[in-house]
């Protein structure tokens, strides 16, 4: 069976990738979010997964506009780094993991959850910003295959809480029936609280996102009681993406051990943050 | 018009829009309004009149500006101001 | 509130439709299939709804074949006939009815069914062919807009029965709760027992297709029991495409009184049916 | 090569095809074997290797066969045998 190990919450904010790419992040504005990266950079070394399964959304990008699926799964064993209107990142196309898409598709519908299946993809930053924040130096590829997991939070009716909380615990189950031994990294992207458009732009809340912060990783359950409005109300428009944290801790245990976190404002118009949890049983007293 | 801005994710398309924008857009069926925003950079209306954050931020990009530029246009303010609000911890209500 | 005044579950075979569009429908091999709709499209003209929702699958023509919806909706307010390899077939385009569609989105999405939105379309015989069964001669328009809900039933893992009636279960929910006063005819096309390629090919089970035609009736939750490798065995690999009429009566009420029906091998490489179900409550004796 | 098969729903692409169907087989990137069996009309190996009935079908009708003529070819019958088969009532088992 494969297990899931590990669990990394961080922004994906294309501005954080840039700052990487351009040899920036000495400079006096990132700094302080690239120095919190460390101590997760670190311990994450130590505990290279098999696969890495990666929820986030596409921003327009790699999914033509006129088709928005709520949950979304790829099964190719490439991916291509989207050129999303200023050329391709400078790094490493994306290798899948077609046998464990397959296996989480299959899994996932017959539990009810009713995905779409994308068979070719193009990731833009929403996955590759987090795979940057994990390994800042991928040299001529990332550290293991990905799954890619697309979430609709850009478009309403985004899903609920609830329901994004539902899918990581289905992914959960379906993880550890995979036949296989494998180790497995569960990376749940976006946040923290923004808004990019409307007389709220730049909106920020700090008090919010350190509630979720900690209720995250101790109190789940309670953050899949907030509705859409409440999370644009208290998040922003598009602080609503935090609901992707909310899958990827579902797949893990009720009881995780925070290995690190860190809160950052501002990058680029939002409020960043890390954390990174452990997934294996604490060791007996 | 959101498809119109999608569309600027190639780098051949980028060239065909800065060689005859009204043109452009008009081969994507844009209303008057729409394409008027488009020549203008009237941001705010283009978002006024359907333009998603994400697509119209497509054109930003090709224009040199940031998403602080736009938030200074959508607040009312200049960049550098919606800047130092930023970086003071966030605009807040 | 909308009301679903009837439900009409119809075979989609292209065949069908070409045997209209060329004028075959006295000819022998045809006849006995069309003097069997004569009663349903003699009741159906005196029952108009206001808008009718047609559950259906794309067969590669108006859906990129690496974007594979679980459940899909279309939002939009015109649907073109697709070209399918050989024209477009002579009827009129499809007209949409946006405001029900993105109420049936939102409420289905509430709901816990994680749908794909189309906001374009094109339309195959999947959608265009049932509405022939419906109404042989449209003249310039059909009887009314037309909400399209897509069910992947052609790739792998296909979702289960079980899924399929429960999300018309909730169709009918979404349907009741539409703040207008609308009446709603519901479609659930596909079927009979089929295969097309492989060494089955030609396969028909007529006895498992009499007692599907007989349980989606009256003990719909029966079918529900089956799992899709049993729907493969018995109906054939195209035959699981029966699953769409279990959407159809999903939003029906737990009793209808069945209008008429009706059982004929072969059109093209199907069995074919058509089942006319009313949805209101029979008059007090 | 479904992809292939898929393309053909424009008649310009149709045409295209007719004009030179090993190139445009090549320009879809179709492996030898799969483009062999294309300009062969091996429908067996076209699903074989990895077409699937839907799109198959969509060469079939550029060549005006009928999902009767598959029928026969996939059970190893002629189309009126397969035809004969499905109007006694279908194929069992
Ligand atoms: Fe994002
Ligand atoms: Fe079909």
């Amino acid at each position: 069976m494969a297990e899931v190990i590990w669990g990394l919450a961080t922004s994906h904010v294309p501005s954080i990738g840039a700052a990487m790419d351009r040899g920036k992040t000495e400079d006096e504005s990132w700094k302080d979010l690239f120095d919190g990266y460390a101590p997760a950079r670190a311990w994450l070394a130590e505990h290279r997964p098999d696969v890495a399964v990666v929820i986030y959304n596409d921003h327009a990008n790699g999914v033509d506009l006129d088709v928005v699926p709520t949950f979304a799964i790829g099964t190719s064993d490439h991916y291509d780094v989207a050129d999303e209107g200023f050329g391709k990142r400078p790094v490493p196309d994306v290798v899948g993991h077609p046998e464990l898409s397959l296996h989480l598709l299959e899994s996932l519908v017959d539990d009810g959850f009713d995905m779409t299946v994308f068979q070719e993809l193009d990731v833009d930053h929403g996955l590759t910003v987090p795979l940057s924040v994990w390994t800042p130096d991928p040299g001529e590829a990332w550290p293991c295959p990905v799954v890619p997991l697309l979430v609709n939070v850009i478009q309403y009716p985004q899903p609920t809480a609830a329901r994004c909380y539902a899918l990581g615990q289905a992914l959960g189950r379906a993880i550890a029936s995979f036949p296989q031994d494998l180790t497995v990294g569960v990376l749940g992207t976006g946040g923290m609280s923004h808004q990019l458009a409307g007389a709220r732009a730049g909106f920020i809340n700090p008090e919010f996102d350190a509630m979720f912060m900690e209720a995250v990783e101790t109190d789940p359950q309670r953050l899949t009681q907030l509705s859409r409005q409440d999370y644009v109300r208290e998040a922003g428009s598009e602080g609503i993406e935090m609901i992707m944290w909310l899958v990827m801790r579902g797949a893990m245990a009720a009881e995780v051990t925070k290995v690190h976190s860190h809160y950052f404002v501002p990058a680029s118009n939002t409020a960043a943050a890390v954390a990174l949890f452990d997934n294996r049983a604490p060791a007996p007293a | 018009m959101n498809k119109m801005f999608m569309s600027l994710r190639t780098a051949e398309a980028r060239e065909r829009f800065t060689a005859d924008e009204a043109g452009y857009c008009a081969s994507f069926g844009l209303s008057p309004e729409q394409q008027q925003a488009v020549l203008d950079r009237d941001w705010q209306a283009m978002i006024d009149l359907g333009g998603s954050i994400f697509y119209v931020y497509k054109l930003a990009m090709m224009d040199g500006r940031s998403m602080q530029y736009l938030g200074g246009v959508f607040t009312g303010t200049s960049e550098e101001e919606f800047l130092a609000a930023l970086r003071a911890g966030g605009r807040r209500g």
